[in-house]
């Protein structure tokens, strides 16, 4: 029980802190990772708050298409700089 | 112990404006929006928690033992495709912005305004 | 304002609202105490009445459908939305041949690589189907399942090559999943309407608990989910995915630069 | 089938009609989805014209699913999402189905290259906005809100010109984190009320007295509806997102998608909090003054614009805040003339959009100083547009007339003046540039001169009659005598918050001086007689105009990083409020 909730209280505490990753990560490029991880931590918080169907979701989006987006965002923008 | 989520959930949301508020790069700036978003995801899953209950799930346990709030899930699925939506939307704009602009800093983005031309 | 004097204001606002959140935080029930009986009501009466064991797909799909209904038409909006957005500046003409990076070769793929990738994209979208289609008895659904069916594509790309995944992904046919999908959603909540009773109504036979049909109607509006969720963002890895290629012939002679 | 089978009907329809389209974009000749949206947005219309009349008989309600409150055995217990249609949200739902039918119209030709896109992304808006009428549950109401949002971020961004995309950008944004708000809120409404049906909740609330949490849920979701609603000092992203939208879109933004974040207010107010002492006495009080600040400040930013989509933007601002503190005031007069206002006004603003989307395609250009002298040879919409601006300012006819009478009635005398004055403001900016581009009178140009513009212009590819029909027809039926409506409106006004209640008596028009009007006439007189300071204290006087009116203008700075910041400054504005 208490392990449960240890487990809890860490997911929450590393929710927290990989956000802030997320916002101090100026360059977007890094950024996506951090992005990526931070979706990641969220599904294991869901996880562990007892919400299996919002953990799939938030992994499947959270870390895999939305970074995939940002990633193609950005090659895309790379690619318009490139032919300036 | 009681109060952690909630302050996680604030804290979640207070950071993402600050990226908001001093970004410099549009990219960046929707990468923080996620961050207030998910402010919203920990604070409801977080109101229907129950402690020692199981999953909504009634596959392995038999229906009638505790099980935490299924409502709330049903509205944070809704709002991650939300979010999905939103993202989507904002990178599609920032990539035209680029395209026009050839500049993605906030700072420089003022609809209306002829541009000064000093970033280039 | 600069970023610093934004700062500044938003610490004085910080100021009236940090003791206002501690106020409504001390104030809430505490966490991990029970529920709201909304809740509870669904856990108990569910089950029973559709004949389903995941809950959250009970309220997703049959309690609360019409929310599911706007949800799914809102990621419609958004992708029909990033589409235009994207395709207007590209034209509407080159939209169906695969775009390209002057200057970089096409490299060729290891043979391996390729079997690899192919295998891997099989067994992802055969998870998403299986994770779409038993989502009224585990965690999972039409959405899940949907977006997992969509990355798989990605997996396509990586190992056919930009051209190949490019001829394979057809825009309209995608669109077409994605509306059909809808429609599909709007049927199902209109149908029982014809008989005379409350839109999205349980009107089929309801299954057995645990069966893999299970839930009646909610079958029908998972699949439209997973459809048009599939298609959804199957378009939407697509038009991301051309804007990375495409040469800047950019068609906006109408700006007004000084 | 049922009556009230109805109401999913007036949502499913276009919802389904726009999954055609989309599906079979690819194949559909162009000119089919044109006149199936015509026809689909008029078809809601009439749905709902017959909602109006059912519901004046007692509210219609249905249950998706069957998910009745009986069907949870529990006392206070409402599993499923309910529609409900009381005289009031029929009939907006009804009026914003008409506008999307003549902005359709006026749209024909204008979007022909791609695809039925457009058309696919109106409908959802459409839907949307019906939803957000008709629906009794606060997260369906959610939906539909993050539905119109989505709907009108894309179509913002339509044109893809460079302003169109900042301002589809800082408009994203700001709503983005308005729905965040919106949903916390609804999160802790829900924690605190275990439902999310209207009334169940209303019983609820009156049942615990004021709690902080609910206050805090309130003030989450209503600075959201606020931010749609574009209320100081929520209301930054207004004026760049409507100006830069193509004009057919800004039709409905103006006219319509705004005013419907005030009902939703209203609603709220009306049929979930009307127990809570804490509540009502942030709605009487902060909300009323947050409203005339709106007034004033949207009324003064309109007469010192001259790009004319700016100017309209602000002017709606201003109507805005009008609307309001009526439904500030709190009494049923004041509701009533909350409702009929909405309607009058985006009658109103929806032909202007118009007329100034007709000097874009004809004229190529929207500024009022570049337009100068350009407008002969468009007499119909010339006589429109000062039509338009004397109505806005105030002319004792029709609807608006109506509405600001029953405002009146119940308003304090200091709410009466600002009102007046902010009315004034608006009337005097839209003659101002009408009198400019259609009769070729201009005094030297004051505060206006130094605001935000831009060349721009949109596709002529369409007849000239075709495009000036619809703000006609809007404009004709503006003019409808209050005595027509007021029986309705009696009953929308007292059903909103109680779904059985008798209609109220409405007061009589009164013949009064109309000082507004006059007001009107007044600063269109001083925008005309205006000429080159030459005395030293003239120019004193104009350097002292021109840095009050800067400073305002700095104020809408155009930066996202300004308006995220100023919207937080609104939250604790409301924290402050209950503290206080």
């Amino acid at each position: 029980m208490s392990g449960a909730s240890d487990g809890l209280i860490a997911c929450l505490l590393l929710a927290g802190i990989t956000g802030l990753l997320v916002v101090v990560t100026r360059d977007p490029c890094r950024q996506v990772y951090a992005l990526a991880g931070n979706g990641l931590v969220l599904g294991l918080l869901f996880l562990a708050l007892e919400a299996p169907d919002v953990a799939l979701s938030e992994i499947a989006v959270g870390t895999a298409v939305t970074p995939f987006l940002f990633l193609a965002t950005l090659a895309a923008i790379a690619t318009d700089r490139a032919q300036r | 112990m009681s109060l952690l989520p909630w302050f996680v959930a604030a804290w979640l949301f207070a950071v993402g404006l600050y990226g908001i508020v001093t970004s410099r790069h549009c990219v960046h700036l929707i990468g923080c929006l996620t961050v207030c978003q998910s402010a919203t995801y920990v604070l409801l899953l977080g109101l229907g928690f129950v402690r020692g209950a199981g999953p909504p799930v009634f596959y392995d346990h038999p229906p009638g033992m505790p099980a935490v709030d299924p409502v709330v899930q049903a509205l944070v699925l809704t709002d991650i495709v939300v979010g999905a939506a939103v993202s989507a939307l904002l990178l599609a704009i920032a990539i035209q912005v680029q395209r026009r602009r050839c500049t993605l800093d906030p700072q420089a983005l003022r609809p209306l305004r002829p541009s000064k031309r000093t970033a280039e | 304002m600069t970023p610093r004097s934004r700062l500044v204001l938003l610490a004085l606002a910080a100021l009236i609202l940090v003791p206002a959140i501690v106020r409504i935080a001390l104030v809430l029930p505490g966490f991990g105490a029970p529920t709201a009986l909304y809740g509870q009501t669904v856990n108990a009466l569910l089950p029973d009445l559709r004949h389903v064991t995941n809950m959250v797909a009970a309220v997703n799909f049959d309690v609360r459908g019409i929310d599911t209904l706007g949800e799914e038409f809102m990621l419609l909006c958004a992708v029909t939305g990033a589409t235009v957005l994207l395709r207007g500046a590209r034209g509407e003409r080159g939209n169906l041949r695969a775009g390209h990076i002057s200057g970089r070769p096409v490299l060729a793929r290891a043979d391996a690589t390729t079997l690899v990738c192919r295998i891997a994209a099989s067994v992802t979208m055969l998870f998403g189907i299986s994770v779409a289609l038993h989502g009224m008895t585990t965690p999972g659904g039409g959405f899940q399942g949907g977006v997992i069916a969509a990355s798989g594509l990605l997996l396509l790309y990586l190992g056919e090559g930009y051209a190949v995944w490019r001829a394979l992904m057809r825009g309209p046919i995608l669109a077409l999943l994605e509306g059909g999908g809808a429609l599909l959603f709007v049927l199902c909540a209109a149908g029982p309407l014809v008989a005379g009773r409350p839109a999205l109504e349980n009107v089929l036979p309801l299954g057995d608990l645990k069966d893999l049909y299970s839930g009646g109607l909610m079958v029908g509006v998972n699949a439209a989910v997973a459809l048009a969720v599939a298609g959804g963002f199957g378009l939407l890895l697509l038009e991301f995915m051309e804007e990375t290629r495409v040469p800047a012939d950019d068609p906006a002679p109408e700006e007004a630069e000084p | 089938m049922s009556p009230d089978a109805i109401l999913p009907v007036a949502v499913l329809l276009p919802l389904g009609v726009a999954a055609l389209l989309l599906g079979l974009a690819h194949w559909l000749p162009t000119q089919l989805p044109k006149l199936v949206a015509i026809v689909t947005a008029l078809a809601v219309c009439g749905l709902c014209i017959l909602l109006i009349r059912q519901s004046l008989d007692g509210p219609v309600i249905h249950w998706f699913g069957g998910w009745t409150p009986d069907a949870s055995h529990r006392p206070d217990v409402v599993l499923g999402i309910g529609f409900q249609a009381d005289p009031a949200s029929a009939a907006l739902a009804a009026f914003c189905a008409f506008l999307f039918g003549a902005a359709f119209v006026f749209a024909w030709g204008y979007f022909d290259a791609e695809h039925a896109h457009f058309h696919v992304l109106m409908l959802l808006f459409l839907a949307a906005m019906v939803g957000f009428c008709l629906t009794r549950d606060l997260f369906n109401l959610f939906v539909w809100f993050e539905l119109m949002s989505v709907a009108a971020f894309a179509l913002t961004a339509y044109p893809l010109g460079r302003s169109a995309l900042e301002g589809a950008f800082h408009f994203t944004v700001t709503h983005a984190l308005a729905s965040f708000l919106m949903l916390a809120g609804t999160g802790l409404l829900y924690a605190g009320t275990s439902t999310l049906d209207f009334a169940a909740m209303g019983l609820i609330v009156a049942r615990l007295g004021s709690d902080p949490v609910l206050t805090g849920g309130f003030v989450l979701v209503a600075s959201a509806l606020l931010t749609k609603a574009a209320i100081l000092p929520f209301h930054l992203w207004l004026a760049d997102a409507h100006a830069v939208a193509p004009s057919p879109v800004s039709v409905i933004f103006s006219g319509a998608m705004v005013s419907l974040g005030l009902f939703g207010l209203a609603k709220l107010v009306a049929q979930v909090f009307p127990a809570d002492p804490h509540v009502m006495g942030l709605v009487h009080g902060l909300l009323l003054w947050l409203g005339l600040g709106t007034a004033l400040v949207g009324g003064l930013m309109a007469y010192a614009q001259r790009h004319l989509k700016r100017m309209l933007a602000f002017s709606t601002v201003a109507h805005l805040g009008i609307m309001l503190s009526a439904l500030a005031a709190g009494t049923g007069t004041g509701t009533a003339g909350f409702l009929l206002y909405a309607i009058g006004h985006g009658l109103v603003k929806g032909a202007l959009f118009m007329l100034t989307g007709i000097l874009l395609a004809q004229r190529r250009s929207a500024d009022e100083i570049v337009l100068y002298r350009q407008g002969p040879g468009l007499w119909a919409p010339g006589l429109a547009m000062i039509a338009g601006g004397l109505l806005l300012g105030g002319l004792p006819l029709g609807l608006m007339h109506g509405a600001t009478h029953l405002m009146h009635d119940s308003a304090a005398l200091p709410v009466t003046l600002v009102v007046t004055v902010a009315t004034a403001l608006t009337g005097a900016a839209v003659l101002r540039a009408a009198s400019r581009i259609f009769l070729g009178w201009s005094g030297a140009p004051g505060p206006e001169l130094l605001a935000p513009t831009e060349r721009e212009h949109e596709k002529p590819d369409r007849p000239i009659w075709l495009m000036a029909l619809p703000p006609l027809v809007l404009l004709t039926i503006t003019l409808t005598p209050f005595e027509a409506v007021a029986p309705v409106l009696g009953a929308a006004a007292a059903r909103l918050s109680q779904p059985d209640a008798m209609p109220l008596p409405l007061p009589p028009m009164r013949r009064e001086c109309p000082v507004a009007l006059l007001l009107t006439g007044l600063l269109f007189l001083f925008a005309h007689l205006r000429r080159r300071p030459l005395t030293s204290s003239a120019r004193a006087l104009v350097r002292v105009e021109r840095w009050s009116f800067g400073a305002l203008q700095a104020l809408h700075s155009g930066l996202i990083g300004d308006y995220v910041t100023w919207m937080i400054v609104g939250l604790a504005v409301f924290a402050a409020a209950r503290i206080g």
